[in-house]
């Protein structure tokens, strides 16, 4: 089916990713980066800031390219087809879309453009190790610009050269910019399922911090940076499934068994229908909540909770359908599968399964 | 689904036609109803309704079918015209066609790609006009999902061709004037080689409907038997042996009916007092159950995707795609999705979803709806068979091994 | 796979059960019952008690033939395969078993000889138009011997002639005996979407009513019959699941398409082949659970949610598929898949369905 | 599940001598600990375990494999006396066999069915004392679903064998003192009859083992290379040609391995002090969620079903039935039921589940179980052939159209 919706200039970003990706993030490319402990090529970084992809939705007047949420839609897709090993959704998603919603017209003058370089990569330090994704769940303190207590499960975390943090004063959940190397700051790497995207846990003792926007008006903003980032790692997910699709269609073509291809036989056959069916369903929603994201804001919070929920489960199935369908070699370690397999487990549960979307969704209906 | 695509100049430009003309020709009361969303208005405005009459003026204005050339009764028109003129007429609560689904969405772009040009002066406006209903003779109770196997015989005889055979699940067969029909004109070719495609007078002698009662205990389909039917040669559609291929055209046309594309129906039978989601939660009890909310959410993501899904490939259409086998990913969808929610609904309902007073019709519609969703995923090709076809053309997987490949019809194995 | 545990005496007893309802519980024969008010064939049930199905597991004392859940079990399943028309359920199973687990010694034999000779056909009146299962959300009334108060989705309710009641009084809930034509009452068949199995909405005004067994003992009572319906239905769901496997894997070797049977493509036969997993586990499950039924007290509750969570899946499953496998024709009227469809959907949701089920499988397992 | 059936009075007798002899030949205090419900004294009882020196006392003892033939260290026995000792070695939380899984379960088996007197000489009793140790070369990287299109290639050569070609999924490879190997002894007739089945020294020149590493990151299996390898002709099992009825012996009792007829090695492992559902049922928070108790009900009736069908399966056993195709039926519903149990896992613990500090066992193993669970559709017969078989072969279905059939094998294609 078309990808529709988008326009040339969109789909001529799309083309240029691609090939991008094509040449920088290759199968070997992911399993070099995915060993080393930081996750990322500083070169290839610093290459996509200069392409302007992490600057993509950043208001040119905070030094940005000033484009939105459709343009991150399909980076998002074409990075989740190669597995891109990068600190973009911490940092060009989470991190940049928390500043944008919270922060006052200094400080995204302050932090925005260092993010749009490429030169701060910013980490969003939002759920603790009680692993609720509700927003209004930190515990972590804040007194008299200081914070303490532990976050965890901070994508990229270990790496990011700036923090920030939701913490709870009187005045309820706020948002503060915290120096990683300030003091009081531990940072430990988390060993995660998905090797090419890090995580770590990050405990602060009476951590200077300094608050980004109003006190007390974290829960909103902190809220509507997950939901966009609920439907910009939608897309991650469509990327990774049509990734699935692909190699398992390719496969079923070259695979012979008792004399003929693999993809000739019903059980195969049918289970890539099944697969392009989501695939193309799950677009559907993703492309749906980026345009949502960009263009409608009353329509962001179910939309992103749709596309969250159809998206993890689809992308979920391909990986797993991946693997059978590779049979015995999809189950190597030399194979990709089990690279978008981990994935795809991580993206699912990373700010909350489909269950926990569906629920959303039943009370954005009023259900 | 919120999702709106701005007109093109030119594209508004249409739309304001269209919404003129139906200002113009719609019932008294009805545009006015609509526009203030005023429902016992709108009551009232179709008490007067004239469903006939307003099959003849759509027919004849071409905004039933802005694809089809004008000289037959279109606008010799651009995709996006059709999906215009269908939002419109879907703002304004109206179907697109009248009675005359089969003949507008199949009959008719069959006949504009594959007919002769006396069958499409004769055959097409009225369509249009729903004057003249059609309906499809395909299936039969030996060739179900391999279509390509009927065994309707068609003998030709001093100009003539004579029919005999059965023909099954066809609707609207008593009113309908016409039928689409497939029949075998050569046994000793391998099967897609044998077949050619009729148009057949449905007043014919010898042509004789049962209504045929499906688990749901209503008739919506017949049997069609032929003895000795006669079909003058020129109600050959394309020439002999190329029915197949006439077919397909056909099929495909069908195929995108079904996967959901032009509901438009739907909104003209809901009216403005509520919307079918909404009508849809209020027949789910205990709303505050985790379980039971999981259900609904659920229901709604998977309306949702689908929606959106049918949404882009409207869109695609606009840019003048033809319907091709990607139709079959959301009838496929739309199938299975459902049954798994109108299974749902019951088993939210309890008891009283399998056991209730007589004439409760709340009741008696969820279980219809219920036992009516079964076919959803048999009529208009198996979901089976429509997997093997979206991995067959749109991934490009091989083909399984053909045993009749080759093999004249009358050696092939059957039941 | 073998029917393991059974004596040769019950294979017997299923040997001769088959062939009984080979003869008369026809295609031919269940839907002329079907299309009756009463739903059943006098002379038919007339036979059964003379084969002493009516009295089998009712003790030699009361009138019966003294054999007890396992015969059941196997009955069950044979008149499950052929949706054999009489209402064995109502009277046998869930009537019989109230007096059993209700009734003085007394009343047991003044009850009991009239349904094992097959004179009586009683009713156990226990759910009602709210619709909920629990045995204590009765709010039929009982007072001074008389109960006023609707009860609904009584099998065979406007048939029988005997009801026991369940009502609750200032004690609790307990169980009374009731004469259908006695004064205040007022039978109305329902409209029921399995059309083999009649069902009827019974309402009481005022009527007398004598109390079986003691006054507030009818909870415990209730819930254990309750409990032993679970298996007997559970043993007719996989009868009724084992007939659609059978006509499924049947007109799957006799429906030619595209020049082979349907059964040879592997859309239809992994469908058989998930069917027959289904109904082997099934099949555990409903003789495990008639076994509990007859042996392990201690074991009866949690087998019987067991079996009805996993039989009621595993019928609807069978008999969904049963049809699609048959295609256009298992979608019409005259073939028997949509009377098996009806009959899974209503047994499904008959004491519980698996949703319910397995919440109860959670509390009893003290999760 | 509490289902049990009495002992006839024959089968209490065996009982009792089987636990008469385990208590005698346990080590000091094990017996004490089992039946005293102590798990501190086993756990001391484990420490000063012989592993090695128990696989010989009960691989000398007949109990390992009470049905094998006494002149080869069974005991000639019925179906039902396996069972018994199977339950009371569980009952004392010992495994059945020692190291020697495929030996006893498969090498053993195939060679009392096929073999000569002199291999069965030879190999059997060390098969069941674990001296000699045995892995299965059957898969090939080009030859999964498909085994009988084996491709590595036995040449004879003067008395001699000589074997090139790779294996692939070979357990314990590093271990094993012999390998049961199927190789291609005749490359122009049809595939199934140019296989035949060696037994084949692993420490032979040229065989050249190499872990695989799985996407659990663990090397459970290897890849094994034949260079030029010579296995003396004695070492045929069955006659040239005829290899695959052989491994078909093979296939079956793998399936029966696989399909958890055999799990007395969890027993081993599991100890005294937890029992896995109550493992299990820890392992999940948020217990008094709606949701989330749906997912530990549903794994335990799916846990149960397939118990006592396992339970049902040993039982028919026991009345000296076969392993025949129905082991597919619990193999595949074991497969479906440990990948969708372990996801299920995954999602109920949330971010703990996919990120967790490093050394945190709990968590490592979760994601392990999560990942190990995959191949469980795909070892042994993928869930895709063994569908196809259980409708074949238990259901009678017909076969599809085989295109491989009658064509000699080096004219199959491969991809």
């Amino acid at each position: 089916m078309s990808t529709f919706g988008f326009t040339e200039e969109q789909n001529e970003l799309r083309s240029t990713a691609a090939r991008f990706l094509e040449e920088k993030s290759s199968s070997a490319d992911v399993r070099r980066l995915m060993e080393t402990s930081e996750g990322f090529d500083e070169a290839t970084w610093k290459q996509i800031a200069d392409l302007g992809w992490t600057g993509m939705a950043i208001p040119e007047e905070y030094g940005g390219v000033g484009f939105g949420f459709v343009e991150l839609t399909v980076l998002m897709e074409e990075m989740g087809k190669k597995l891109f090993c990068a600190p973009y959704f911490s940092s060009v998603i989470l991190a940049t879309n928390a500043i944008l919603n919270a922060g006052t017209e200094d400080q995204k003058k302050e932090l925005l453009p260092g993010i749009a370089d490429g030169t701060t990569r910013a980490a969003l330090a939002f759920v603790e190790p009680s692993g609720k994704w509700e927003v209004d769940s930190a515990e972590v303190t804040a007194n008299g610009g200081k914070i303490s207590g532990t976050k965890s499960y901070v994508v990229d975390g270990a790496t990011a050269n700036l923090l920030i943090v939701s913490a709870k004063s009187g005045n309820g959940i706020s948002l503060y910019v915290v120096d990683p190397d300030a003091e009081g700051v531990t940072r430990t790497a988390l060993q995660t399922l998905d090797m090419t995207r890090k995580q770590a846990k990050i405990e602060f003792n009476n951590t200077p911090a300094k608050l980004l926007g109003e006190e007390g008006a974290g829960t909103a903003a902190l809220q509507k940076t997950l939901e966009q980032a609920a439907c910009l790692l939608s897309a991650e997910m469509v990327g990774g499934a049509q990734a699935c699709l692909d190699a398992s269609t390719t496969y079923a073509k070259e695979r012979y068994q008792f004399g003929r291809p693999i993809g000739s036989f019903q059980a195969i056959k049918h289970k890539c229908a099944n697969m392009l069916m989501e695939v193309e369903m799950a677009r559907s929603a993703a492309y749906y909540a980026g345009w949502a994201a960009a263009e409608d804001p009353e329509e962001l919070s179910l939309a992103a909770s749709l596309a969250k929920a159809y998206c993890s489960d689809a992308f979920f199935h391909a990986a797993a359908e991946n693997i059978q369908i590779h049979g015995g070699i999809g189950f190597t370690w030399e194979h990709d599968a089990h690279l978008y397999f981990r994935r795809a487990k991580s993206d699912e549960i990373y700010l909350g399964d489909a269950t926990y979307h569906r629920e959303l969704v039943a009370q954005k209906l009023g259900v | 689904m919120r999702w709106t695509i701005e007109d093109t100049p030119e594209r508004a430009a249409f739309r304001e036609q269209v919404r003129g003309w139906l200002r113009e020709n719609l019932p008294a009361g009805w545009a006015d109803a609509i526009e203030s969303g005023d429902a016992d208005k709108l009551d009232q405005a179709r008490k007067s309704w004239d469903f006939f009459g307003w099959s003849r003026t759509i027919g004849m204005s071409g905004y039933g079918a802005p694809l089809w050339p004008k000289e037959y009764g279109g606008l010799s028109g651009e995709p996006w015209m059709q999906n215009i003129t269908r939002e419109e007429l879907a703002r304004y609560r109206l179907p697109t066609v009248g009675l005359n689904i089969l003949g507008v969405g199949l009959a008719g772009p069959t006949l504009i790609a594959h007919g002769n040009e006396e069958q499409k002066k004769r055959y097409l406006q009225k369509i249009l006009t729903s004057e003249e209903v059609w309906c499809q003779l395909f299936s039969e109770p030996g060739s179900g999902s391999d279509l390509a196997s009927a065994g309707a015989r068609a003998t030709r005889s001093n100009g003539e061709y004579i029919i005999n055979g059965q023909k099954v699940w066809t609707s609207i067969a008593q009113m309908s004037h016409f039928g689409m029909l497939l029949a075998r004109t050569d046994p000793d070719v391998p099967k897609h080689d044998g077949l050619s495609y009729f148009i057949v007078d449905m007043k014919s002698p010898g042509v004789d409907i049962r209504p045929l009662k499906q688990i749901t205990g209503s008739s919506e389909f017949n049997e069609v038997y032929f003895n000795d039917v006669r079909i003058p040669a020129e109600n050959l559609v394309g020439v002999e042996g190329d029915g197949w291929r006439v077919a397909r055209t056909t099929l495909m046309n069908e195929r995108v009916a079904l996967s959901g594309l032009s509901l438009d129906s739907a909104a003209f039978a809901g009216g403005t007092r509520k919307d079918p989601w909404a009508l849809f939660v209020d027949s789910i009890p205990n709303r505050e159950d985790g379980r039971v909310r999981q259900f609904i959410a659920k229901s709604y993501v998977e309306k949702e995707v689908k929606e959106i899904t049918q949404f882009r490939a409207n869109m695609a259409r606009m840019s003048g795609a033809q319907p091709g086998p990607e139709g079959g990913v959301t009838k496929v969808y739309n199938a299975e999705f459902n049954k798994w929610r109108s299974n749902g609904i019951m088993n939210a309902n309890g008891p009283a979803a399998v056991a209730w007073d007589h004439g409760d019709s709340d009741s008696e519609n969820r279980a219809h709806a219920f036992l009516r969703a079964r076919a959803n995923s048999i009529e208009g090709g198996t979901s089976e068979i429509l997997r093997t076809q979206m991995g067959e053309r749109i991934l490009g997987l091989p083909r399984e091994p053909e045993v009749d490949k080759g093999i004249p019809w009358k050696e092939i194995k059957r039941s």
